[in-house]
């Protein structure tokens, strides 16, 4: 069911792990499966993400789109970040099925929600960014009732 | 992938090899209509009766009370359904539990949309139905009881001789959805008071797209599938002759060697079951210790998400199956472990294994070592769990 | 008995070696469960996936249209009771024809019982539906047209695309019995404006027990079978994985060489169709001349009954039906006989020949020579039979 | 479906044909299936049934007991040919399937009426022969909707 990219990532999967006194921390959780994602960041004084740790409890998907997602914004600014949303994020592992779209989910809300927190820390506001949630709800989905 | 190791015989097993060499002729020699006059096809008749012979005797039941159905859904959903249309003049309630198989719950939900109650019966941390609770249940209008003969992710084997006899003394109609039970263990619908029962020959090394309804005589429900007058005009559509040989020639296989068959597959799963206990920390067994179906074995890993535990295991070439079924179009946790009581996010966490009868051993050291393995390497990366 | 000819193709067929061969390897080898996790297993959606794009690309569908059942007889109850049940909010009026198989007939007179509204339209004597009586026939509460693509009795292809045409003006949806003609004839969903569709397997050289169903994107119909998410969550039930391959195996055959082989049927059936309407007096054939299966010739003969003359072909080692039905739990003479103005003893001694690609001219000689005699002994036996 | 004495009843039928000047004749039709069976009887004057004949549109069932039927009262007297009931002529032919013992009836009916023939014919009287009706309707028969 999952292309050879996911399956790479899931089995090996970048940057596992814990970042000490990051410089934001964001953990979300997805209310349609209840699983849990949370995302360490590293910010330097230029607004570049220096590093960027996660730890996930999910499926395959959550677990590769993490994985994904934190190699596509480390080294980036702040604002290039931004831009790494789910779909950017599905498209670089070769796409999800859609029952796992919503799992791609998780990967950007956790990255928000950690900047949020550095945002926060430092008193900055970041463009386009929004509080988070802690518990996330999507409305659209490739959901199969619709014939 | 080189070693292939098939836990998960719940879900479906292998067509045994002299099943489908039984089935073959009657794919491209003898392959006519039963209901043809000539003798060619007439004879398929006979051998369907030999087949509703061999399966009626497993289970103590007359050969005209032993329906064949395209698989278990279809049995069930014709049970719940047809009972409920049929007596709808004597009462609009039926009590079912909370644990059983989709192909009963939203069928329940269905008929709750038409205006029939369901009283869905909670069950206790085994997964067994509580016989008071069943009784308080009871109403005048209550004209079915459906209640699974063995739970198909936690294995629990249901008190159905108690049950049976409930629903007898007050009146009441008796179905089981003996799928994951049938084949596994010895089943007499008179001893239990049975009404109605549903099987699946996938589940018993017969072929997919075929299932059993039994019926006992005098029960008045009519055809779920309309049309020909085919099965005594009781379920309509050309019968599928391979199906049903292939279905009885595997009942048969199955009640020739059940007690040796099974008495492996306890030895097997008990070893299985003391290993992953004593050996991987934060883990519990689900289903009761000993009442459970001979080959299931079902656990909880804190910490741990099911699907990344199957995906693990399959990368080591074991098939296992897990509550969360996140693949299977629905993303909730298992209604039957939410049911025993566990929270979420451990009922997320599941694994099961069903045996089958040439699992030895070894291959279950094999799937313990990687498992123990794979459930650390996760609780690594799992944010809820702080060693 | 050594010579065997198989003329009941009608009634279902031979599976094609190569069809058991798709199949086999799903039994034994490749048998898991399409809803697992596990690579082995989870393989099999896409092999199924594969066959529905098969079946999805001959009728003109989109793969996601198509859908699994366990029979022709499912797929028709399907379409009637769950439209119905979806549109009742729109009206409870359904038009079919007087020629439908008892799948539709059955199903529909079930509904009747259960506040829907009828119309059963008469055919002409050739027994084509009337358009003029279809439109005279639909109301605001119209919500189904049923009509079959072609009559498995007397072989007659009704105006499809004209009754889609009229279906489509007045909003109402258009389901069509295509058992007998998927895999005989050309059939595009879209230029016939066809909503609904069944078809079945073993009537195509595919197995038994699992049934096609093409549903529309946009028709609101929901399962017939509740349970588990199976087949976008419409049709609950394991995957028939095996019957699966099997159909799709067979449809893709069926498409392949569909010209040649119905070429050829069409010019042997009209060889037998001359010859006995030649050599055989008091006779007459039933259905259209022309516009009819390609395999199929019906003929009645007077002074006769089916069931003795179907015995004596049997002694003859030639399968053929007749209208009669009488082993098949039925007395009455062919309801489609009598709808096409056939007096009840003349639609008793009906006999129905349907051919296969594999029968020759001289297969067909054989068959007219003893045809003659066995009509002519069995007049020499009849009380109505004054020579 | 057939017993081996039915299939050679059908496939070898005694008795098959016509008496002229019939010393009675009978015809019934089965309302059930629209078959129908006539009977000829040639009767001598110690009431001995010299002969008997038949003509029967129907069945193979219907076929095998007219013919079974017509040997079994053949050489018989009058009372003795009104105890070949229906039940005696299946137990012959080794049992009919169920859906088909209606037609066993057939036969049964047709010999009376022929009996009712010559009785009149005669103008005597049969013990315990009723007035054929034309048509046979049949009251229980094995049918297979009591589940
Ligand atoms: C026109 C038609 N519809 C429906 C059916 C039912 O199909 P099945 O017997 O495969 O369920 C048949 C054949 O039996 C048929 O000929
Ligand atoms: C307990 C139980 N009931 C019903 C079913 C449905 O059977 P099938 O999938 O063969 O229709 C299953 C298995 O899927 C089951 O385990
Ligand atoms: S199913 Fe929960 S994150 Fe994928
Ligand atoms: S069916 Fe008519 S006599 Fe047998």
């Amino acid at each position: 069911m999952y292309s050879e990219k996911v399956m790479d990532h899931f089995e090996h999967p970048r940057n596992v792990g814990e970042i000490e006194n990051a410089s934001g921390v964001g953990t979300v959780g997805n209310a349609k499966c209840g699983d849990i994602m949370r995302i360490y960041l590293d910010i330097d004084e230029n607004q570049i993400i220096r590093d960027v740790k996660f730890k996930t409890f999910g499926c395959g998907a959550a677990v590769a789109t993490s994985s994904m997602a934190t190699e596509m914004v480390k080294g980036k600014t702040i604002q290039e970040a931004m831009e790494v949303t789910n779909k950017a994020v599905m498209e670089a592992l070769d796409g999800l099925p859609p029952v796992k779209v919503h799992c791609s989910l998780l990967a950007e809300e956790a990255i928000h929600a950690a900047l949020w927190d550095y945002a926060e820390k430092h008193d900055i506001k970041i463009e386009g960014l929004e509080k988070p949630k802690s518990d996330i709800h999507e409305g659209e989905e490739a959901e199969e009732e619709e014939y | 992938m080189s070693k292939l190791l098939y836990l998960d015989n719940a879900a479906t097993t292998k067509t045994a090899p002299e099943v489908v060499e039984a089935m073959l002729p009657y794919f491209t020699e003898k392959f006519g209509n039963p209901s043809s006059v000539y003798s060619f096809a007439a004879a398929n008749k006979e051998v369907i009766n030999q087949q509703r012979d061999t399966i009626a005797e497993m289970i103590g039941a007359k050969t005209n009370e032993i329906y064949f159905t395209g698989g278990g859904s279809e049995s069930d959903n014709w049970a719940l359904k047809c009972t409920a249309e049929a007596y709808a003049n004597k009462g609009n309630h039926i009590i079912t539990t909370k644990i059983e198989h989709h192909a009963i719950l939203h069928t329940a939900e269905y008929l709750e949309k038409r205006g029939f109650e369901i009283t869905y019966l909670d069950v206790d941390e085994d997964g067994k139905v509580k016989l008071d609770d069943l009784k308080a249940a009871i109403r005048p209008t209550t004209i079915l009881i459906s209640v699974m003969f063995a739970n198909n992710e936690i294995g629990t084997i249901q008190p159905i001789k108690e049950i049976g006899e409930i629903a007898h003394e007050h009146g009441i109609l008796f179905h089981t959805d003996a799928v994951q039970a049938f084949g596994q263990l010895p089943i007499n619908v008179d001893e239990c008071h049975i009404d109605m029962l549903s099987a699946s020959g996938h589940k018993f090394n017969g072929p997919k797209g075929i299932g059993i309804m039994y019926i006992r005589t005098g029960v008045k429900i009519r055809s779920f599938i309309h049309g020909g007058a085919q099965e005594r005009k009781r379920r309509a559509g050309t019968e599928n002759v391979p199906g049903i040989v292939g279905i009885g020639t595997a009942a048969k296989r199955a009640a020739a060697n059940m007690e040796e068959r099974t008495a492996k597959e306890r030895e097997v799963r008990d070893y299985l079951i003391d290993r992953v206990l004593n050996e991987i920390p934060y883990c519990r067994l689900n289903g009761h210790r000993t009442d459970r179906l001979p080959n299931n074995a079902n656990f909880s890993f804190q910490f741990v998400e099911g699907e990344s535990l199957l995906i693990k295991l399959d990368m080591k070439g074991i098939c296992a199956s897990s509550g969360s079924a996140c693949t299977s179009g629905s993303l909730d946790p298992s209604h039957v472990l939410l049911a025993i009581g566990l929270p979420h996010e451990i009922a997320h966490g599941s694994l099961r294994l069903t045996l089958n009868e040439e699992i030895e051993k070894e291959d279950i050291d094999y799937v313990v070592d990687n498992l123990k393995e794979i459930v650390a390497h996760l609780r690594e990366m799992s944010p809820l769990y702080e060693d």
